[in-house]
């Protein structure tokens, strides 16, 4: 282990790191105080100090260092009162798009969407689904053709969160219908403002609009916007879907943190609704729960350093089934209450919380749990191939032209 | 000398007079009661329930089927009943059936009261002012009367009574409980909606402030009487449950035979064979359940109050189970407002509730069938 | 309804026959009284009479009737204190071999076998599993070669129960490799007391040999002890087995027989072993059981004219997950007790009682309830595809010649 | 400073150090511990035992991990111990590494007595003398003293007993529970032999008439150190109940990997995918948190008690679980004697039952985690 001297002590390469990280916190609070500064200013600010997100490079709001230090840049910030960049607007920009656009971008790609990403100016959204491409996904049939130095996109988008709010997108197009499916795909960054975006809200078995449907017609996509080689979208896009599970499964996070924690809550305050029966099927899934969250936790200490694998896979699983269990559990003991709504009017939420609202709006939320990112018949086949390494369905829709396969 | 049929026990089949009852039912349902006009409830646009139910009672005399012939009903048993619960759960139909022809019905039949002559007729009707998560076992009567006979009290989440225009109300007196009518719109009365998980069976608040009543069973009956009519509600909602099950087993295999994915039929991936496999074979076992339930409720077999509890212990957790893989084996889809998906998993998870829940029953075998629970807490710790 | 009239009242055609019977067990009786009859002539006597399986034809001791009047005449002989057939030593041979016999046999093979296996004079034992050919029946590989009248034989056999007790066999062997694998299959009746023929005990997980392995070296069966026609054997071979699973899963029992009957035992005998987890872990257990019964009853009362159809299979699923679910239980609520062992010495026992010796035994041995007889994967295949008509699985073994798959 | 570790919690990955110990262990136990020299003990033929032991206390040291290095041992911590856990677990080894390196030296450790040295240098191998099934929650003692100082009573189902030279007794007095060592051979002691579920941990039944002994704890002490003892040993045996749990599911892969059935492997369907799927979810899990009973165990963390309790309530039904899948899913050949998945079934399901079952283990939790039971039996009846 390397070793360096501060103010006179021998210190391990971490405290080292850490010691510049706070006095870089110092600097940026020193030039920019939170209480006079205005938000989006210092936030810029932020992000040119490489305190953004320190495992991003230098130059592109990081300074190439673990991610686990970014917790203590968030701690001492917050403690001075300092404004954040409210990411849950954000999440799928933060948690898929930047990742994805940082692995496979162009440096002009980095420069001109990362910062406005980080700071929440320019919020992002998904264009992957569709009615026909669910789960399989590579069989997307949205078609982008090549015009000159742009592409032209027509199609269908389906469960897209944020569309209404969004100024960009992550797109999975076809641009090649002559080669097997998985090779035909390429990925955009696609501007939601482009008149040929039409966004509709899609209402979901809980009354609410929380995702869209996106109508693409003729919209004109720069070639320098494409992400990653023509032909390789299908690469891009698994590499956005990892980050996405591990965003779903994999936080550390305190425990009864989640849904286990809204139905301890209701027990610990309803004594009146206990039985023996629904005390141990609480037990077991407090279990469960608990071992998921130290089981997450164990995963991103293994990945810390690293990239996410399918093990994220392994805890989305988890992640859904106790979600679910949980939220059915809380409307048998809640019994009478259990079976009253809150309001079924249709609205269109800008954040969603999947312990928010009622023990009805739970219950309902979290069957999506399992299907959004990846449903998780997907994710076992994921953990049985790439992590057990079982041999992998026979398929006849690998080798033929995507024109030529049966719907 | 021994009928043959007592080597297998009570006959589990449907008869040929069900079939027909059944496919009359379906028939009519198919063509109005469709999935959209259910849904349209949800937002309040609730048309659907007087026209609907003015058919089935009146047109096809289904609010008759328990009321006895002397009172013109059709003196029919709980087996014809259950195959009626059966259809309107497949279609998750907002009637009242269970409500009013059903359980109010069932308090009321040893009466012979006349308004069993309206009851029967579909002129009327009436629901048991309970709330519907109560269990026959668990029934305690909320309301009083005041000196000069007027009823006070609240009953929260009683079901049925939006639709009814008349309330079965279990009063408490010193002697014991007594059942009292009282009119809905009545002075007195107030009948307060309530935003219900399952919009198709939608919950009132009930508050009595003084109202009037006539007095239908007395003191020595009327415990009895919501008890078994309680008891034959949950009898009868296994086979409600066993129809939304079923629609949700049938739905699923019809769309995944058709849904391509990777270049195959979705249903015709192993994991997912299997997944249906077990739950045709719960759909099936349900089947039984139900059936067992309503024989023995139809021919007062003294393992009746068994049945119906094995029934709900069983057929409800189906029904959940089956809306939930209905809900994730249509992936995105089934989460959508627009499909039917989400109307029997509503359903399926208040039906859970409804006249006590699955552990409730099955605490109840425990003590039916002389399997005691432990009689102390943290006694073993081993 | 046929009516008839019987000592002056106006009978149903069913209480016309059971009145038949009645008079017909009387007439045996008189000329056979069991007090005083040899216990084999009795038997013999009875099957003479049509009183032995009265779902089977006139002359092969049945009487045409429905399979249900069954038990009215058995309780009449059984109050007389007649000797029965000692049916659980010759399970396979009434519940498989029998039926198997009777629908594709030629008449000399019925005149021939049925009567002895009825009486049990002679045992029968089936040998259709192979080490090869599980699950996947259709690969067996033992090879039947035809020499002029007789076949010779050559193969191994697994997991066959009383083959040291049997005289005689169900055989499904190879005839013709050069065909796809269901249509080279011939099935057979073999002379256990052949030279070529060795058994010996296989020793399973309770330390017992309930089964044995059959080696076949040149044994000598003549054409005549074919059933069914060369190249049928896969469809004999599945009629035995429809008859198996519904002998498994689909008999009228009353409440609380089987495994959850020695549970609930255990349970009522030691108030002291109970916990609210533990009552509850039963009584869920309970209704399953009782639920599978009635299901069973509903199966029995839907086939008791017909055959059995693929909802047997249905009925085994149940059957099996039960007895395994509460077996292991039983060893948690028995707790220490349920930590000992009665013997590990390695027996050959001639019957075999699932609930028989203690809690150990029953929660090893119920572990083979899901393998034996079709394996609980199969069945669900089964169930799926043959019930509720979902796609078979796209299979490369179905059109090759058997000899030229791959192993 | 924080040090970036406290934003993940506790560690919960192997060390180098445990990478290696666990490699040296395991080609050790692959060429000594065979399972047919395994399957060999249920008949009888125990020579398998005393040699392979030896090898492991004395040649390894693996009897001293826990013992202070003051005492002569490794003075290693419970992160150790666990690693040897799960290899020993691997390969169902029928060895006394838990009931003494573990249990018998958690018990003493305090005491400084010289009896560690023996123990640290596997040439004296103890066994506390209790129930296996007896959970740190429900201990109580049940040998008691006589006038004459000399021990009486019984105690059924005791662990490594058969293996032990020497009795680690727990024994009441009017001022608590003293801890008194017994050798196995003395006057007064009869030890006999149990056949047991897991013959590769065979109990023993042992009667104390008037035996001599050794006080090495005293009444002020001698309770929490049997609880602590039993704690650690619940806390340790989840990481046995991964070794299981991981040998059946990687016994599993590789036997459906090749095994073939309508010409296709079988681990190729869809789904048995899909269940080794989810098994290895579980298995990752059951990791995560024998990891975290080890981790709290060995750094005293208030936790502890917790983590203890969560291992058990999760991972005894994870090794159950995969014991099973793996006889069902290795089809007729996993019911063979000779096949060695029944060696890791019966150590399961009687590791289940060890130091308290999971329902136990959960009752326990909702003591500790202040999510309390219903107060009354049948309170709630709807």
């Amino acid at each position: 282990m390397t070793e360096d001297v501060l103010d006179g002590d021998v210190l391990t390469a971490d405290e080292t790191a850490l010691a510049k990280l706070s006095r870089r916190v110092e600097r940026l609070l020193d030039a920019h105080d939170p209480a006079t500064t205005d938000r989006l200013d210092f936030l810029r600010a932020r992000f040119d100090a490489g305190l953004a997100w320190v495992h991003f490079p230098e130059g592109l709001g990081g300074r190439d260092l673990p991610r686990d230090f970014q917790p203590f840049v968030d701690d001492l910030l917050e403690a001075a009162g300092a404004p954040d960049n409210d990411p849950r607007r954000n999440g799928i920009g933060l948690g898929m798009a930047a990742p994805t656009i940082l692995a496979f971008g162009t440096e002009e790609q980095k420069r001109r969407f990362l910062k406005p990403l980080w700071t929440g100016e320019e919020v992002w959204c998904q264009l992957f689904s569709e009615p026909g491409a669910g789960s399989d996904l590579a069989a997307v049939a949205t078609r982008a053709v090549r015009d000159g130095d742009t592409w032209v996109v027509n199609g269908q988008k389906v469960w897209t969160s944020s569309a209404h709010t969004a100024r960009f997108a992550i797109l999975l197009a076809r641009t090649d219908p002559d080669v097997p499916k998985h090779a035909g795909l390429s990925y955009f960054l696609c501007d939601m403002t482009d008149p040929g975006v039409d966004v509709r809200p899609l209402r979901q078995l809980t009354g609410e609009a929380e995702f869209n449907e996106v109508f693409l017609s003729e919209v004109r996509i720069p070639d320098s916007y494409r992400l990653g080689d023509e032909g390789a979208g299908w690469q891009v896009a698994n590499a956005t879907l990892m980050n996405e599970r591990v965003a779903i499964g994999g936080q550390a996070a305190p425990r009864e943190s989640g849904m286990v924690g809204v139905v301890a809550e209701t027990w610990r305050n309803r004594p009146e609704l206990r039985t023996p029966e629904l005390h141990d099927r609480l037990m077991t899934l407090w279990v469960e729960a608990e071992v998921a969250r130290l089981t997450g936790q164990r995963l991103s200490q293994k990945v810390i350093h690293g990239q996410p694998g399918p093990e994220g896979s392994a805890m989305k699983l988890s992640f859904a089934r106790l979600a679910q269990q949980l939220s059915g559990l809380e409307i048998e003991l809640l019994g009478e209450d259990g079976l009253r709504y809150s309001s079924w009017t249709m609205v269109r939420p800008d954040i969603v919380e999947f312990t928010g609202r009622d023990a009805g709006y739970r219950y309902l939320r979290a069957k999506g749990n399992s299907i959004e990112g990846g449903t998780s018949e997907i994710l076992r086949n994921i953990v049985a191939e790439r992590v057990l390494g079982l041999p992998s369905e026979p398929r006849t829709d690998k080798h033929l032209a995507w024109k030529d396969l049966p719907r | 000398m021994t009928p043959p049929s007592t080597s297998t026990g009570v006959n589990l089949l449907y008869s040929e007079v069900e079939d027909s009852l059944r496919q009359n039912l379906r028939d009519l349902l198919t063509v109005r009661c469709t999935p959209a006009r259910v849904i349209a409830m949800y937002d309040g646009e609730g048309d659907l329930q007087p026209s609907l139910w003015r058919e089935l009672s009146v047109d096809l005399g289904l609010a008759g089927l328990l009321v006895p012939e002397e009172r013109g009903g059709a003196g029919a048993s709980a087996r014809e009943a259950a195959v009626v619960m059966e259809e309107l759960g497949r279609f998750v139909a907002p009637v009242s059936f269970l409500t009013s022809a059903v359980v109010a019905t069932t308090a009321l039949r040893g009466t012979n009261h006349e308004i069993l002559d309206g009851l029967g007729a579909g002129q009327r009707t009436a629901a048991l002012t309970v709330p519907l998560h109560l269990s026959a076992f668990g029934f305690r009567a909320a309301v009083r009367m005041d000196g000069e006979g007027r009823l006070h009290g609240a009953v929260t989440s009683v079901a049925g009574a939006l639709d009814a225009d008349v309330l079965v109300v279990p009063v408490r007196s010193g002697a014991g409980v007594e059942l009292h009518l009282v009119d809905v719109d009545g002075v007195g009365v107030t009948v307060e909606t309530v935003t219900s998980l399952d919009m198709t069976r939608q919950l009132a608040d009930i508050v009595f402030t003084g109202a009037d009543s006539t007095l239908v069973v007395g003191a020595d009956a009327g415990d009895a009487a919501v008890r078994e009519a309680l008891e034959v509600g949950a009898a009868l909602l296994a086979s409600e449950q066993l129809g939304v099950a079923q629609w949700c087993l049938d739905r699923l295999v019809s769309y995944l035979v058709d849904r391509k994915q990777f270049g195959r039929p979705v249903g015709g991936l192993q994991a997912i064979k299997h997944r249906l496999a077990d739950l045709y074979v719960l759909v099936e076992s349900a089947r039984a359940a139900a059936r067992y339930a309503a024989a023995t409720a139809a021919d007062g077999d003294p393992d009746r109050e068994v049945a119906a509890s094995l029934a709900q212990a069983f057929c409800s957790e189906v029904a959940v189970k089956a809306a939930e893989e209905c809900v994730q084996l249509h992936g995105g889809i089934g989460m959508t407002w627009e499909y039917p998906a989400h109307l029997y998993l509503k359903r399926a998870k208040a039906d859970q509730i409804a006249f006590g829940t699955a552990g409730a029953h099955r605490q109840r075998l425990g003590e039916l069938v002389a399997l005691n629970p432990a009689t102390q807490i943290g006694l073993r710790h081993d």
